[in-house]
C-alpha cells in the first residue's frame, strides 16, 4: 500500500514549521527521526496520570507505572519478533553496545582476580574482535576501548571501492570471540549480509552482534532470523523519545553476561560484601528506568506497525531510487557507497565538485532542506575514500518525492553559487 | 476496606498458621527471597510412604506470603504429585488472572481466597513465593517434572 | 516565605486524580517525584519545535537543539553553583556513580596493559574503597563489583543505633583511593557530614563522592562547598523527566578519567585501530543524548528556583517535624532513622509492631495513601536493624500538612484492621 | 541566499588564498581539527628580525575556514604580538556574539566580513579553528601567553 504522506505529515506538527524563512524539508532522518503527536500526547498521559518508580512500589501508581513499563516492553519486543525477556532498554545505541563490550571487559577483570565468569565473555591476548571499515563510532570505538583493557586484538573487514564490504578477505579466525557489525551503514547506505557474516562467526565459535540502529526503523525485522545474537537501536531515529535504546539478546546470554551498570532493581540480595543478581532484563538495567520514554517508543513502535513496516521500506525504497537517479545524472556529484537500490538502504551520501560538504550543507539549509554533513560518525570510510566528509540525505516516511527534488535542486543552487556547475560534454 | 484481599480466610491462616516446621526426611528443599521486601521463606518436599506429598515451610513476610504458605502446605500435604500438580498449576493461573478469573473452589479449596491478590501486581509474589520455593524443590527432588515459571524482579 | 501549597499543587495535574476509589495522596517522592506542567510543556515543546541530533549538524533545527541542550547544561550547573563544563548528563545517577567506577576499572585494566592513565583512578590488591552502611544499592554495588574486578577491599562506615554514621571507627586510611557517601540517607532520612568526610578523603589522599539523590531535590546546595570531587542525582526525583541524571565533577578530573561509554559526539579523531578524545563534558556523553529530558528537568531547575530552593527546605521541615512528632506519639510504631529533626531530611522510615511493611502499604495505598514499602534500595540498613522491611513517607514540596495528617491516621488504621492497636499504659 | 555567511571578501579569500605556505625558522606549529567533519588545518609561527608575528598555514576544509586562515595570515603577519593580540581577542568576541556585536573595521580589517559566521553556530568552529591553531601555536613558542579558550566539542 502505498503512504499516504500527507495524512502522515499531519501527525508531525515540527514539518510545517519554516526555517530560514522558508519551509522545513527535513531530511536528516538518519540522524534522528521526528515524533508523532500520539508519540508526545502517550508521554505526557503517562506522566499526568500513572508516574511512579517502577518495580519499586506497593501502591497503586506503582503498579500503574510498572505495568506501562512492562507493556511497552512487550510491545517493542513483538515488533522485532522476540520475548519480552530479551529486551533490555538503555538510553540509545550506544549504551547498548557499551553494555555488551563491558559484559567481556568486566569478565575478563573478574576471571584475572579469581571469580567465576561465562568464558565466552573473556578475552586475553591472542583472542581477536571483528568489526568492519564501516561501523559508526559506537559500533567501533568501544571494542577499541576492550582490546585496549584486554590485550585482543582488533580486526575489521575492509570496504570496496563501490561501498561493500570486502568479504574475500575475512579476518574471522578460531581466535575471533565476537563479530559486531552494521546492519545498514548510516553513511554509505550499504546493507550488509548479516546473516551470512553470522553463520561465519558462529561457525568459529564467536558471537554476533548486528548494530540495527538504520534497519529496524526502516524494513521489517526478525531478530532471530537474522542469526544475531545481540542486536540494538534508538528509540530516536524511529519517531520515538530521545533518550531510549533497546538491546536485544538471547536470554540465555543476557543471564550469562556479568552485570554492566549496577544499583537498585536489578538485584537478587545484597550485603555489605556480597549481593547476587536478578535474572535479565531486570539483572540489566540498574536505577529508575526510562519509564516515559519506553511508553513513548511502544506508541511509537504502534504508530508503524499501523502503516505496516513493509510500506515504509517500499515508500523509502521508491524515494531512494529516484534520489539516487537524480544524484546520478547531477554533474559533479559523486555518491559515496551503493549508486542503486540493490541492497542499500536510504541513506545517501555524495559530494560536490569543488564545493566542501559544510558549504553544501549551508546552502541546502537556507533553502529549508536539513541535511547532515560531515563524517557522520563513520570517520574511517571518509579515510577509506580520501575525503574530508559528506552531505547525507537520509529521508523517513514523513518525506515525498518533492522533498527530494527540492534537495537535489538545492545542491545545483550550490553548484551555482559556488560558480562549480560542470560542463557537461556534449 | 480492601475486602477483596484480605479474606477472613487469608487473615486466620496468617493469625493461626496451620502444617508443620518440620519432615522427617525431606528430599530437597528450597530457599527464596523477595528482592523487593527481602521476604523469605524455605520450604522443604519429602514424601510418605504412600508416595504422597509432605511440605513444612519456615520463613518470614507479610500476611499474604504467610497466609500463602500456611494455605499451600495445607492443602497439598498428603495429595499426590499428581493432584498436586493440578493444584498448583491453578493456583499459578489464578494468580495471574488479574482478576478476571473465578476460582474453581473443588480444585482450590482456601487457596481461592487468594484471588484478590491477582489485582494486585505487588502482591502476586507475596502470595506466590512459597509455591515457587515448592516447585524449585519439587525439581530438584525429583518429584514433579514440572517447572512453574514467574518472573522474579525487584 | 511559606509555599502556597494549593497553588503548587493546581501545577501537577496527577495530584487531582483518585486511587481506589478515593483521592490521591502522595507521599513517595523520595522514590519518585510527580511533574509540573510546565515541564511537560517544555519537552513537548523541544519536540515540536526544534527536534534534532545535537552537535551533530549544521542545519537551523541542528543549531536550535544544540543550543537548547546547551542551555539546560548551564541552568542546572548554575542550580548547583557550578560551571557548565562540570556537568555530564547520564540517564540517572545510578548511570553517574557507575560511570565514576568505572573510570576506576577501566584505569586499572589499561594500566595493567601498559597504557599510560592518570594513576589516581588505578586500583589493586592493597588499595581501598570506603561507603557506609546505609549506601542506597547504586552507591554500594558498583563498588563492591569494582572490588572484584582489581582486588581492592570494600570498607564502610557503620551506622550506630539512632541512625546516624559510626564516625568513631573511621575504616579510611593512606591506602584509600576513594570515599563515597550519601548525603542523605533515602531510609533513614539521616543527612551526613560530607564536608567532614571529605576533609578526611582528601587528608588521605582520596578522592571524594557524594550521593546527593536526596539533597540536591530538597535543599540549596553549593556543590564546591560541599568538598566533593564528584556528585550526582537524577532528575525525576526533582519535579523532572525520567531518563535523565547529572554527574557533577571537577573539570580537570572529567578530563583525566578514561572515558566510560564510547562511540559518536565523545571523540577527538577516530582511526580504525586507535581513537582521542573531546574535553570533557563531551568526552563523558557518547551517543545521541537524553536532549528533550535535558530541557525539562532544566525547567523543573528553573519552577524551583523561582519557589527558591530555602523555602522548599523550610517547608519539608515542618510538615516532617509535624511527621516525627505525630509517628512519635503512636504506640507500636518504631521510627527507623533519626527521630528528631536535627541532621534529618524529609524521608521517613518506619515499622508497625505486628504488622508487616507491606500490608501495611496495602492498607494506607487503600485509603489513597501512597508510601513505599520495602528495603528501598539499602538492605544492609534493613540488616542493621534487624528488620526485613520499613514502610517509609517522604513528602515533597506538594504536600501539606493535612497529607501528612491522612498517612497518619492511615497507619492507625492499618493496626485497627489488623487487630494490633497497642494498649497504651495509663 | 545566505549572504549573511558567504561575504564576498570571504569567497575572494576562499578562491584565493593569501599567505604562504612556509616560513623560515618557525618557532612553533599547531595542528587542529574539527572532530564534526574531519577538516584540519596546521598553523606555523614563527618572527621577524624586529620580533614580528610570521604566519604560514596549510589545511583543508569548508569555505569559511579555507577563508578564515587566509584573512588571518594576512592580518597578522607583520604584527607585533600585543597587535595581533587584540586582534585576536576582537575576533574571538566577534565569534562568540551571536550576531550582535558590530565589529570594528579599524580593528578587525577583511575580518569583519565573519560577523555573520556568529550567527550560525555550526560554522564558528570553522572559523576559529586556524585562528586557535596561532593561539596554540604561540603558547608553545613563548611568543604570547595569552591563552583563547574555546569549547571543542564534536
Ligand atoms: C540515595 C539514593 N541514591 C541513588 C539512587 C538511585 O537513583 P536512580 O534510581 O534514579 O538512578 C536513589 C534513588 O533511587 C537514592 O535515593
Ligand atoms: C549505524 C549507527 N550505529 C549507532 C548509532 C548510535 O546511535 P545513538 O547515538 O542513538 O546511540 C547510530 C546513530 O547515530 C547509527 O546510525
Amino acid at each position: 500500500m502505498p503512504l499516504d504522506v500527507a495524512s502522515i505529515r499531519a501527525d508531525f506538527p515540527i514539518l510545517s514549521r519554516d526555517v530560514r524563512g522558508v519551509p522545513l524539508i527535513y531530511l536528516d532522518s538518519g540522524a534522528t527521526s521526528q515524533k508523532p503527536s500520539v508519540v508526545l500526547d502517550a508521554e505526557r498521559h503517562f506522566y499526568e496520570t500513572s508516574n511512579a518508580a517502577v518495580h519499586r512500589g506497593a501502591h497503586a501508581l506503582a503498579e500503574e507505572a510498572t505495568d506501562a513499563y512492562e507493556s511497552a516492553r512487550s510491545v517493542i519486543a513483538g515488533f522485532i519478533g522476540a520475548s519480552p525477556n530479551e529486551i533490555v532498554f538503555t538510553k540509545n545505541a550506544t549504551e547498548a553496545i557499551n553494555l555488551v563490550a563491558y559484559a567481556f571487559s568486566n569478565a575478563s577483570a573478574k576471571h584475572h582476580h579469581g571469580h567465576e565468569v561465562d568464558s565466552r565473555f573473556v578475552l586475553g591476548p591472542g583472542d581477536n574482535i571483528v568489526v568492519t571499515e564501516m561501523e559508526h563510532h559506537a559500533n567501533l570505538i568501544p571494542w577499541q576501548e576492550l582490546c585496549a583493557k584486554t590485550g585482543a586484538e582488533l580486526r575489521w573487514f575492509g570496504i570496496t571501492e563501490d561501498g561493500r564490504l570486502d568479504l574475500e578477505t575475512d579476518p574471522i579466525d578460531q581466535n575471533t570471540k565476537l563479530v559486531a557489525v552494521v546492519h545498514q551503514s548510516n553513511i554509505l547506505g550499504t546493507i550488509n549480509p548479516i546473516k551470512e557474516l553470522m553463520r561465519r562467526a558462529h561457525l568459529n565459535g564467536a558471537l554476533g552482534l548486528v548494530d540495527m540502529c538504520q534497519s529496524v526503523p526502516h524494513m521489517p525485522i526478525d531478530v532471530h532470523a537474522t542469526g544475531a545474537d545481540f542486536a540494538m537501536w534508538s528509540g530516536h531515529k524511529m519517531l520515538g523519545p530521545t533518550g531510549i535504546g533497546i538491546l536485544w539478546g538471547k536470554h540465555e546470554l543476557l543471564n550469562s553476561m556479568p552485570p554492566f551498570l549496577t544499583g537498585g532493581s536489578m538485584i537478587e540480595m545484597v550485603n555489605m560484601d556480597h549481593s547476587t543478581y536478578a535474572e535479565a532484563p531486570a539483572r540489566l538495567e540498574a536505577g529508575v528506568p526510562m519509564v516515559a520514554q519506553a511508553v513513548g517508543l511502544a506508541t511509537a513502535v504502534k504508530y508503524l506497525e499501523a502503516i505496516g513496516m513493509e510500506n515504509v521500506e517500499r515508500h523509502e525504497r521508491e524515494l531512494t531510487e529516484h534520489l539516487l537517479e537524480r544524484l546520478r545524472r547531477l554533474p559533479g556529484v559523486k555518491i559515496i557507497g551503493p549508486d542503486s537500490i540493490i541492497d542499500r538502504g536510504s541513506a545517501v551520501s555524495f559530494t560536490v565538485d569543488g564545493i566542501h560538504p559544510h558549504d553544501v550543507g549551508h546552502i541546502m539549509d537556507s533553502q529549508g532542506v536539513a541535511v547532515r554533513v560531515g563524517h557522520h560518525c563513520a570517520w574511517p570510510v571518509c579515510r577509506r575514500f580520501d575525503i574530508a566528509a559528506t552531505t547525507r540525505i537520509s529521508p523517513y516516511l514523513y518525506n515525498d518525492i518533492a522533498d527530494i527534488d527540492a534537495a537535489v535542486d538545492s545542491i545545483v543552487k550550490a553548484q551555482e553559487f559556488f560558480g562549480v556547475v560542470p560542463e557537461v560534454a556534449g | 476496606m480492601s475486602d477483596d484481599l484480605y479474606q477472613e480466610i487469608i487473615l486466620d491462616h496468617y493469625k493461626n498458621p496451620r502444617g508443620v516446621a518440620t519432615i522427617e526426611n525431606p528430599l530437597a528443599n528450597s530457599f527464596q527471597v523477595n528482592p523487593t521486601c527481602g521476604d523469605e521463606v524455605t520450604v522443604w518436599v519429602g514424601k510418605d510412604s504412600q508416595g504422597r506429598l509432605q511440605i513444612a515451610y519456615q520463613g518470614q513476610g507479610c500476611s499474604i506470603s504467610q497466609a500463602s504458605s500456611s494455605v499451600m502446605s495445607e492443602l497439598l500435604t498428603g495429595k499426590t504429585p499428581e493432584e498436586a500438580a493440578k493444584i498448583q498449576t491453578a493456583f499459578l493461573e489464578l494468580m495471574q488472572s488479574k482478576g478476571l478469573l473465578t476460582p474453581d473452589e473443588e480444585v482450590l479449596e482456601d487457596a481461592v481466597a487468594f484471588a484478590g491478590v491477582s489485582r494486585y501486581p505487588a502482591r502476586i509474589k507475596c502470595a506466590l513465593i512459597s509455591w515457587m520455593a515448592l516447585t524449585d524443590a519439587q525439581i530438584k527432588s525429583g518429584l514433579t517434572s514440572e517447572s512453574i515459571s514467574l518472573d522474579r524482579k525487584e
